[in-house]
């Protein structure tokens, strides 16, 4: 099974929604060891997004994750949006300019988004960011890939290992990010930014038609 | 919540667009996006200073827009950094070629966004440098965290920066002067209440009646530990004494006092903290040059303060005095 | 209550000695009697202005003394006027022999008092004459009461008095000038909160998450009535008309357009009301020449803000536009 | 019976601990209708005159009265300031330098105070003031002399007129002095000038040798 525009639309538009139903939850996850806005920024950011979506319609994935790459660029602002921004930026430049994508592509794109966080942020595996979602993801998807499966399983086990590697975060200690300034207090607390990560890929799985809640 | 505003959505847009009506002698204001010039930039030859930052914090940065000081400011959404695609077109519209700095406090999202801004601004040929400010001595400084934030001593940096870009320096020597201050100045805040940011509706914490936060950044964001209430003196020298320390000031020396309120302090209780601070100062054989007392960096209407010092020398002594005019610092014009 | 001080019966004294010690070059303090001169008083040939009235408004009036401005201010206890024993050698100290005009905000305890140091002066030989700042038209003025309050209109009296005095006005003239601005000047408030007077421990009024107090003073006393919570725009629009209909404004005036916050209020929103006032004025075809933006006349840490607005004429624009210097309020030089 | 310096000095000093006792009692009703500073004025007003008690102690009532006169012109500020002291400068002034005073000596000192206090504040009868405390005071004051009675008993009526106009001063609105701003809100409170006023003359009866709460 391949995955074409229709797909990367669905997925982002499925995504502002989680951003929207998510926002008051991600505020508060950001209240507790930020500064209350994460939230608010991605839901705004992904309400730009599905205006430039409506304004241009894309005719590749890689061109919508890339109209999304600068609206959340321009529109999310904070931390998140230069790293989402980058993430999807690299996604986009990975997918080319291909009609449909494989599995193959899929994994790549994933792990070019992941590179792209870690190139603009420096954060290491278990500083308790956004890192610590999408980097399990990356290796999840990359061993479906292996054993073979195909897209829809990719972005599944992405999802739900992402949604493992957010709630990894909780006991962690930040060292990155607005938490790092809490030291030892940020412990105990789920790092927003992760949490978004699992929501956004969750919505990448179920825009291919992966049931939702599937894994559970 | 209650708060004088229309909506959550549209508080930074009606703030920057009242600021832009109450000082349109010394400011213009852009929309769309949004972002503060100084009246008449760019200023022929002259290097332009452009700092910015999420919103809540006034009067930082626009407040400090005008002669002597910043050439542009851009507000981001309320303690969001603003993003590449306010930045760069600030960075434009007061580039005179004589190059741009931009003065960032160091936050993760702050220094990403000018970061992503400058690249661009310099792929459109303009000479762009960036300084950072990390003056927070709440905050661990090591290689392997985010680092320590810009808080209060950001507006020493820029009315300084200001006057060595106002005198003619170039671009290098302007970055030069803000490295330097960003070297000597140090800062500890006490919270004794939080904010209520106002697209989250509740407050970024609650504080027992007895209960004070030490070691607070200007986000609302909880500090490194949280104490019994105080007497204000007693505050005063947790506050001083790690900012004393870590600058390792020796009697004799010269310094720049600066307390400032986070927002719902009255002024009255600053200048008690100033009285002890001053004290302790004097009882170190430390000069104090020159003070600074007011809310100038502030964290929407949280009560409490910070204390910040800043080593003196005749030039920056100088560069302090030299005029200034902007809505919310002015002297000598 | 949760304040940056050491001790509530301290309070006034320890803040007035850290002012003084913040502000050396401009203001020297004396204490028992405790009130605040300007360095240098008595400035030779010139007219001395004498203001004064309870603690807890900061910067008023201390704030405001210096070039241009107040020759003396003295403060009482918070909330409380000011004793004779305070007023009189403040009185004396910077008459030049040219007289001294008192500035006193119209309540029954700041008159008594100053009235009688008046008296006590003027036995002693001091021209002394009185001008009575009753602004606020939340209280209704009439002959059977103690007669409307003096609020923010204060500061607009005390600088352009100030001006007049500066430029040599013989002492009947300022009292002209001054009184010429308490008949253009009007004002009305409105809180979010109520304000904790240290020696009280407790909130001065209580306040519903949604309720707020529309033409409040600045003692922390309860207004005129209490309303639900409205968005800025319409409490703006409640506490401009009527001060535009006392004053009776008409299109194609001038004025000067005054926000002041009570203490608590973050600067931001008070740009947002002013955005809406200064929209309102335009649809009335009034122009805003000259506004004041801040925390000038406050109640503590209360929040909310007061409009004031002050109608124009070339002399009064002049002498708001001449030079001041004071820790508060400072342009021009 | 005549009252003598002794009587004086108690007054005051009776009048110093019941300002201080009270002193959150008084801050409490100028909370409700003024601006919560009463009771702190009046108990830091009382312990300047106990300070110029102890340094120069006075040899005449007279004497005693103008030195709490000059003490609570320079200590109290705010409105009770300037008229309390106006009520003890005329009191004293009409006593005079007589060592020992007499019913109608008396009278006439509560008379000189009340017309002080007028004068000063121009406040009528029920406008929720002091005076509605001061002025009963010196009716029944006069009415007892009248009716032959002695000094003590002349205070005692005062006392007890006066605590009874404090309690009148409840359903008025004010039309005098910081609570005229909030117009009919006023009503429902005492005055804390006229509960002042009414403690200040309890403690002159009392002083006297009159029993405490004995008209109850
Ligand atoms: N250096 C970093 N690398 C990766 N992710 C980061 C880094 N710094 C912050 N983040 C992510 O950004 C999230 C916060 O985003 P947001 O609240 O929108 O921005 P801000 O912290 O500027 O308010 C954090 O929860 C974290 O996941
Ligand atoms: N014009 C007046 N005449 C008589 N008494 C007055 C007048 N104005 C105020 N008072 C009295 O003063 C009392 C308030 O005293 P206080 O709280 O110490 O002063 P302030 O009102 O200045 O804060 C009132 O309760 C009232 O009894
Ligand atoms: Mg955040
Ligand atoms: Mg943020
Ligand atoms: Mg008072
Ligand atoms: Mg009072």
């Amino acid at each position: 099974m391949r995955l074409g525009v229709d797909w990367a639309v669905q997925w982002l538009t499925l995504s502002a929604r989680l951003m929207s139903e998510h926002r008051e939850e991600l505020i508060a996850l950001d209240r507790a060891i930020g500064d209350s806005d994460h939230g608010e920024n991605m839901d705004r950011g992904f309400q730009a997004v599905m205006e430039k979506l409506a304004q241009t319609p894309p005719e590749t994935p890689g061109a919508a994750l890339k109209l999304a790459a600068m609206a959340l660029m321009s529109k999310v602002g904070g931390a998140a949006g230069p790293l989402y921004g980058t993430a999807y930026l690299r996604a986009a430049t990975a997918l080319g300019e291909s009609a449909e994508i494989d599995a193959a592509a899929l994994a790549g794109a994933l792990t070019a988004a992941r590179d792209g966080i870690v190139a603009r942020g420096k954060a290491a595996l278990g500083d308790k960011t956004m890192v610590d979602a999408w980097s399990p993801a990356v290796e999840a998807a990359d061993e479906v890939l292996v054993a073979g499966g195909d897209a829809v399983a990719v972005l599944a086990a992405a999802a739900e290992a992402a949604e493992v590697g957010a709630v990894t975060t909780d006991p962690l200690v930040a060292r990155k990010g607005r938490a790092s300034y809490l030291g030892e207090r940020s412990a105990g607390h789920r790092d927003p930014g992760a949490a978004s990560s699992a929501l956004l890929l969750r919505a990448a799985a179920t825009a291919a038609g992966f049931p939702e809640g599937a894994a559970e | 919540m209650k708060k004088l505003i229309n909506d959550p959505r549209s508080v930074v847009d009606e703030s920057v667009e009242g600021f832009g009506m109450a000082h349109a002698e010394l400011v213009d204001v852009h929309t769309d996006p949004i972002f503060v010039v100084r009246k008449g930039a760019p200023v022929a030859g002259k290097v332009a200073l452009v700092s910015g930052g999420g919103s809540g914090h006034e009067p930082l940065h626009a407040g400090f827009v005008g002669h002597g000081m910043l050439d542009a400011a851009v507000p981001g959404a309320v303690f969001t950094s603003p993003t590449p695609d306010q930045i760069i077109p600030a960075t434009a519209a007061v580039d005179s070629g004589a190059g741009v700095l931009h003065i960032v406090k160091n936050y993760t999202g702050d220094v990403l966004n000018f970061e992503t801004a400058a690249e661009m601004a310099q792929a459109e040929g303009i000479s762009v440098r960036t300084v950072l400010v990390n003056d927070d001595v709440a905050v661990e400084d090591s290689l392997y965290t985010a680092g320590r934030r810009g808080v209060g001593g950001t507006v020493l940096v820029e009315k300084i920066a200001g006057a060595a870009a106002e005198r003619g320096d170039s671009l290098d020597a302007v970055a030069g002067v803000a490295e330097g201050v960003v070297r000597n100045v140090r800062t500890m805040g006490v919270a004794l209440s939080g904010c209520t940011v106002p697209h989250a509706g509740v407050p970024s914490f609650e504080l027992a009646d007895d209960e004070i936060e030490i070691g607070i950044g200007i986000h609302g964001e909880p500090g490194r530990h949280r104490i019994a209430m105080e007497s204000a003196d007693a505050i005063t020298g947790r506050l001083l004494d790690p900012v004393l320390d870590d600058l390792a000031i020796r009697a004799g020396e010269e310094v720049l006092l600066f307390v400032n309120g986070m927002g719902g302090t009255p002024l009255s209780e600053l200048y008690i903290v100033y009285r002890r601070a001053a004290q302790i100062l004097a009882e170190r054989g430390v000069k104090v040059e020159r003070s600074l007392v007011g809310n100038y960096v502030t964290s929407l209407e949280m009560q409490g303060c910070s204390i910040s010092v800043l080593r003196l020398d005749d030039e920056l002594t100088a560069l302090w005095d030299a005029p200034v005019h902007t809505p919310a610092l002015r002297w000598g014009m």
